[in-house]
């Protein structure tokens, strides 16, 4: 019993691969490395095993189990707010993370309560959300009502982004240190939003929700919108008359959207202050006036690609810099594969090396155990002119890898009594670690 | 809201595979971490503490050649197809098993063996060597041969190759050679004979006579020793002796020449220093005869050398036999197999007595076409000076590494029916007045690293120094030298010195370096006339007056010198990002004219005596015509107007000039020096750069003529006449300034 | 006792998640997975690995050992010709990779051979190209003349792109199967060329090397600018009145380089031919038409910038897929996070154990290690009842989680005659190797 106590604390993550704080930290010049620089960037583990958790995370509610085809409801307080009810949809409204039956996958549902459609149809609206994939719109999933929650709620079904927080909440959050706004950051999210935007209206839909309660930062510096589709059913009508109007207001929004980050204090100002007065008093870089001033001010044949157009410059610096964050990915993605491959490689050879009854010293005894062996102390049991022990991290990589891949690179080994020695390239050594964990197979 | 509160503990859902599961090695599709941690509240085990620092990123790792291992025999594993190399290890060589390589940046420079680095005020100040490089470059560490045998590379600054401080290398006053140039792999072996008084008095008395013949290794080799000697410590560059070499077709055919290339070609050196030995003495030989042809010299370089050989062949099936007398000028020492098995069989340890012993008797048994022979080989007669070149085999040097005492600085020998008898000690006195004794003066070693390329050749030398009456060791290697103790010269044991050539003298009979042996009955002849390469003074563009016997130099006469250069191959340089640019090599310039003035007062003052074009068979990449004078054409004896002659001719006027005594007057004479390829010692020099040297800077002539003398020089291409008259007026200036005390006051306005 | 059980401390922590989006797997009917949607995309890791053994291959080659900072030399034929004479360069030329002594990474090599410079300051313009760091440009690192290739040999160095090959030799190869290309491809060309354009015009530099033998595919679809700066240098001049045309050259180059892609053959056309009419002739889209048409007309004020505000509703799209990509390689990332951690646990006991002239197997002679050896055999040398080897790498890493953990479960021991027993828990064990481990450091 006592054995569950310690689970309601949640991990130190510093205790895996503790970093010292910054003054201790020792300066690393050219060929020198630490256990850090070697592997995967402490902070961006902790990001990504978090991401890992929250998406795992379930606790026991009074929720039913299963909801449509979803099951294991958890309510998320995504905005933060315990309050229910929502200005924004005029309804008690929550949101929740649930796996889905079809294929295990994790989904946030919304779920707008005590629901009363003019035309069943309103909820078919919601395909053409589902139809459309873009980068920085939570993807839409689906849409239906249910009475499992005991009332007629509608749920709108979208892609699970864990650990994602609504910009009002990333820059301001009730408790919690906030993350600072540079202009860098500014242009960076009004890109990103106008993308999305842009991809919307492209498909003829309005997005109506965009604002710092519905956009969410679901990685460093990367922003979606969210909540998509909900206006779509609530408000339907077959009118397709006010579509230009809501565009046009979701340009006036993201102006207003970036204006509130840019406000010192992040407060929304009341919706009767004149936007282009609190524009001049803000003390934004000229040309991020001149771009927000654009979306503020009603003007003939406005439209977010004419936008794109204006800022294709920062467009352009954007787009270097998440391709330069994929490659970033990429190489940490290639480093974890690798460091994946290392595990067995060495699962192997521990497999096969050191088991009872044998002598590894000599040929006669181990056979094509004994390069392996040999193998085995050169990567480990390195040593300097004095005999010390050489414990070198990156040497064992550095030849781990060579090995994984097999390369052509010949090695020189030493017998245990320094008299003889054997020479073979990795791929030699590759091949006889495989034919000896395969021999042990089928033993 | 209550129910919040009360959150029971958290769950995780199942996963699509279970932790239970069996899951195999290479089963890529099961991520790592489907299997969790338990909860932790400590550090991992797993966790590496950040102050833990790797430095092996970017070592370079060691190039393995299967090759150069001992004892080399496949294996095939368990009755597969997969066959591995193993060998020896040499722990010695190769050190610890599975020893970390050592990181070494390849981007820290050695500034400190430039002079400009060094803080030093002028470069002509002497800096002594100091305790902390002594050992530096004489440190020997357990596995490695010491810096100071290695192969040693000349660093060029901005400044070029003065600025190189080679006396941190040598603070003795034996001469040491240069290594960038070409055959420099055969300056083992030119010091080796320079500290054989016999041979070295031999060449250098030759000099009195005048030969002129082209390609006379006799000569460049004296004059070669000449110059160390007048070097006295300080490096000399062996330019003239090598290019003579270079141009013997003989030498090419053995494949003796080396250009100076910066990366070697792999052959051994040592092979090759053994075929230059015979080469070398072989043509001195024969230079000797021909110097001697027409006049009633007797020949003497055999009387030193030569190794009197009885080759009789005898037919197996007959009772014919052949007997000749043979004269060799070097011993070619090896044991046969047998021999070294059926010694080591007696549990006998050879030594290089053994060696050299059974190498003076030898029995073969030879088929050819004509038949089955016996041949035998007995030496009758051992030179005073013995020159030997070890032919050893792998066994052989594995025996010489474990014995201790396996080179003898002493052996005695005395003649026998069957060659010689060698021992190591006389014990018996009554026999002792048949053997004579040989003490060794030096030998050539091959140093090696772990890989081919960083083998190299020094040489261990003994030395009498008179006034102490002490013999001393000393480590030759190229511009290195070093006093070394005799323990460690004779000491053979290290994996990576092994004896290549050595040389033993006969001590009955004492023999003195004569180092003016050129003194006696020195042939001045050609200050006197001309001797052109072609034609005759008949439409030529004579500028000079033929010194007469009356004004025969004596010492302490003043001339003039100014000599021009063209450049046959370009300076070779690389250039960085950060805008610097370090030499490798400077361009190798060569002798195009050489003028000589007269320059003691009289009616003659200034007045030209040598004025000498020189032939260059090279192919000329810049004739460098602005600063030289020389236009294209000049230098060429079918097209040239001008009084062209052989290098040979304008250096033996030089050398005469002197070793005459003359005082040499001019403007920047380092370099014309060093081009030239002669040593002048510093009290027959007076150098208007050196006397005008103020900070860092050096005056030109240009410069100095117009403070000085208000005179414009140089205005249009330089003339060599007319730069050395300038710099002979600059000099009477300086005097003049220097007596009535306003020398200092001028060069510092 | 019965409180030890493992039940007690269920491994909970840092486990895998089904990934985040995006969701990138094949249309698969509900339930149905397969491997590629469960875990890493075989291809990817293929693809990683693959670059993988591209940056660690050595051979023995007749190249000097070193050149400059830079080791193991081996030549690169990134565009598949074993002609060394370069027509761009008017000299003969070559690529290598090599690892730097500085900092053991690996980088490319491009030498031009028997250079000859008017000023030595030529060699100092290549700062201006490694100052500019962006990526869609292979990144320019150093540049200097080395003799010891025997000749005078200008090398400019590069970061390495493992496994790029040249547009050329992607699309239209020697030997094997072109890359198909399509409009879409050839705007996400055009739209990244142009990215590395401007950001190079924007410092003042023209590009010079705008062909398809001259940008490299690095990843899929990702293309670089390479080779900049060898043409400053050989045509090093202090006229700065040529850099205006040259950048007005880049446009039209970068317009004959999406034509060349877009003909049917991958043809170049002989430089005579009129690119406009080749263009018109050819079967593109419209808007693309209209790009070209921009890039290869001479009119006023044209520029990069321009180019970029015309094309700009194409670069959102980019700048769209390549979230997308970079989300997608995040994801990706979160499955892979514990492999480092068992690389560096795998090496500490494998530093610890089998160093020579111990022997492992009492308590007497191996003290503190007998334990661990123990240990260890019990993690990798599993048997079943018949003696045979269990090779079970979920044992391997449940015993090796709880080892790094130190949990307090008791584990039972046999020694190697199978007559004694120890018994110890995980955190005692953790203990032992966490000493030993420290000795060794210390001793």
């Amino acid at each position: 019993p006592q054995s569950h106590t310690p689970f309601n604390y949640p991990l130190n993550y510093h205790l895996y691969a503790p970093t010292p704080p910054p003054h201790m930290q020792p300066h690393l010049s050219g060929n020198e490395q630490n256990s850090e620089s070697l592997f995967i960037p402490n902070k961006l583990r902790e990001t990504l095993t978090k991401k890992n958790e929250a998406t795992l995370k379930t606790f026991a509610t009074n929720q039913p189990d299963i909801v449509g085809i979803y099951y294991d409801l958890i309510p998320l307080e995504l905005d933060g707010s315990l309050d229910r009810y929502s200005s924004t949809y005029d309804h008690d409204s929550s949101i929740y993370k649930a796996f889905s039956n079809a294929n295990g996958k994790p989904y946030a549902l919304r779920r707008i309560e005590n629901v009363n459609f003019p035309k069943d149809k309103a909820v078919t609206s919601i395909n053409q959300w589902t139809k459309l994939k873009h980068a920085n719109i939570a993807q839409v999933i689906d849409a239906f009502t249910t009475r499992a929650l005991h009332d007629h709620s509608l749920i709108i079904v979208y892609d699970f982004y864990p650990d994602s927080k609504t910009l009002e909440e990333y820059h301001n959050p009730r408790v919690g240190k906030a993350e600072h706004i540079t202009e860098e950051l500014l242009w960076s999210y009004l890109v990103q939003i106008a993308s999305g935007i842009s991809a919307a209206h492209e498909h003829g839909l309005p997005v109506r929700s965009v604002s710092t309660k519905k956009v969410i930062v679901t990685s460093q510096n990367r922003v979606r919108l969210s909540d998509c589709g909900v206006l779509d059913i609530l408000h339907y009508t077959e009118d397709s008359s006010d579509t230009q109007l809501s565009m046009e207001k979701d340009l006036i929004d993201l102006g207003r959207l970036i204006l509130d980050l840019a406000s010192p204090r992040f407060a929304p100002a009341p919706k009767s202050s004149p936007d282009l007065i609190r524009l001049q008093s803000s003390s934004l870089k000229e040309d991020l006036q001149t771009a927000l001033k654009y979306l503020l001010t009603n003007q003939p044949n406005k439209s977010i690609f004419e936008f794109q157009r204006i800022i294709s410059n920062k467009i352009v610096k954007e787009f270097e810099k998440i391709q330069t964050s994929a490659d970033y990915y990429e190489a940490q993605l290639t480093r974890e594969l690798e460091n994946g491959r290392l595990v067995r490689l060495m699962t192997k050879i521990n497999f096969v090396l050191e088991r009872a009854n044998i002598d590894y010293s000599s040929w006669e005894s181990a056979g094509a155990k004994y390069p392996i062996k040999l193998l085995h102390d050169y990567i480990f049991h390195q040593v300097d002119e004095n005999g010390k022990a050489v414990l070198d991290l990156s040497h064992v990589l550095r030849s781990l890898n060579k090995l994984d891949v097999g390369i052509d690179e010949k090695i020189l080994l030493v017998s245990n009594d320094e008299l003889t020695c054997l020479i073979l390239s990795y791929k030699e050594l590759k091949d006889l670690i495989d034919k000896s964990y395969r021999e042990l197979i089928n033993s | 809201l209550s129910q919040m509160s009360e959150r029971t503990p958290l769950e995780y859902p199942s996963l699509p595979r279970s932790n239970d599961s069996y899951v195999d090695v290479d089963d890529h599709e099961v991520p790592l971490n489907s299997i969790g941690l338990p909860y932790y509240k400590e550090n991992l085990l797993s966790a590496w503490s950040s102050q833990a620092i790797f430095r092996s990123a970017g070592t370079i790792p060691k190039n393995i050649d299967p090759t150069k291992f001992d004892d080399l025999k496949n294996i095939r594993i368990d009755n597969s197809n997969t066959v591995i190399t193993e060998g020896q290890y040499d722990k010695e060589k190769y050190g610890r098993r599975n020893q970390a390589k050592k990181y070494v940046s390849l981007s820290n420079g050695d500034l400190g063996r430039f002079l400009s680095a060094k803080n030093v005020s002028s470069p002509l100040k002497k800096k002594v060597l100091s305790d902390d490089s002594k050992e530096q470059i004489f440190d020997i560490k357990k596995g490695n041969p010491p810096n100071a045998f290695k192969k040693l590379e000349i660093l060029y600054s901005k400044f070029g190759v003065e600025d190189f401080d080679f006396d941190s290398y040598n603070s003795t006053y034996f001469s040491g050679l240069e290594s960038h140039v070409d055959n420099s792999y055969t300056n083992a072996l030119i010091q080796l004979y320079r500290f054989v008084p016999e041979f070295f008095s031999f060449l250098v008395s030759n000099l009195a006579f005048e030969n002129l013949h082209s390609n006379d290794l006799l000569r460049e080799l004296g004059y070669l020793y000449d110059m160390l000697v007048k070097s006295n410590g300080r490096h000399f560059r062996p330019t003239n002796f090598q290019h003579n070499l270079s141009y013997i077709p003989e030498a090419s055919q053995l494949g003796l020449i080396k250009k100076e290339i910066l990366a070697s070609d792999g052959s051994s050196d040592a092979q090759r220093l053994k075929v230059f030995n015979r080469f070398l003495l072989n043509k001195i030989s024969y230079d000797e005869r021909k110097q001697n042809y027409h006049s009633q010299r007797p020949n003497s370089f055999d009387k030193i050398f030569g190794i009197e050989i009885e080759v009789q062949k005898r037919h197996s099936f007959s009772s014919n036999s052949l007997r000749d007398l043979e004269i060799h000028h070097s011993l070619d020492a090896f044991l046969t197999d047998n021999h070294f098995k059926q010694l080591l069989q007696r549990n006998i340890n050879p030594t290089i007595i053994t060696f050299l012993e059974a190498s003076m008797s030898r029995i073969e048994q030879i088929k050819n076409e004509h038949g089955a022979f016996e041949q035998s080989k007995i030496v009758r007669k051992i030179p005073p000076v013995l020159s030997v070149d070890l032919h050893l085999s792998q066994a052989h040097i594995k025996s010489i590494r474990t014995t201790k005492d396996w080179l003898k600085a002493k052996f005695y020998a005395a003649r026998s029916n069957n060659g010689y008898v060698l021992v190591e000690s006389l014990r018996n006195q009554d026999t002792s007045e048949f053997y004579q004794q040989y003490e060794l003066v030096g030998f050539v070693a091959e140093i090696s690293g772990e890989i081919d390329k960083d083998k190299h050749l020094v040489t261990f030398l003994q030395t009498y120094d008179e006034t102490n009456r002490t013999k001393n060791w000393f480590l030759f290697n190229d511009f290195l030298v070093l006093p070394i103790a005799e323990e460690e010269a004779l000491n053979l044991q290290y994996w990576w010195k092994t004896p290549v050539t050595l040389v033993y003298r006969n001590t009955s009979t004492d023999s003195k370096f004569c180092y003016d042996g050129w003194k006696y009955n020195i042939n001045d002849e050609i200050l006197y006339r001309d001797h052109f390469a072609a034609g005759t003074r008949e439409g030529k563009r004579i500028e000079y007056e033929l010194l007469t016997k009356e004004e025969a130099p004596n010492p302490g006469t003043l001339v003039a010198i100014d000599a021009e250069f063209v450049i046959i191959e370009e300076e070779q340089f690389e250039l960085k990002s950060n805008g610097s640019r370090s030499l490798l090599k400077p361009s190798y310039q060569t002798l195009a004219r050489v003028s000589v003035l007269r320059g003691d007062e009289g009616p003659k003052f200034g007045v030209p005596f040598i004025d000498d074009y020189v032939v260059v068979h090279e192919p000329i990449h810049d004739y460098l015509t602005s600063f030289s004078g020389i236009e294209p054409g000049d230098l060429d004896p079918q097209t040239s107007n001008k009084p062209l002659v052989e290098r040979e001719v304008v250096y033996r006027k030089l050398w005469l000039l002197l070793n005459l005594g003359c005082v040499f007057v001019g403007h920047g004479l380092t370099n014309d020096f060093r081009t030239i390829n002669i040593s002048v010692p510093k009290s027959q020099v007076r150098d208007t750069a050196v006397f005008f040297y103020k900070g860092q800077r050096i005056l030109s002539l240009r410069y100095l003529a117009y403070s000085l003398l208000n005179k414009r020089v140089q205005t249009g291409n330089h003339d060599s006449i007319e730069d050395a008259h300038t710099a002979l007026l600059i000099y009477k200036e300086y005097e003049i300034l220097k007596s009535n005390g306003s020398f200092e006051e001028t060069l510092n306005t």
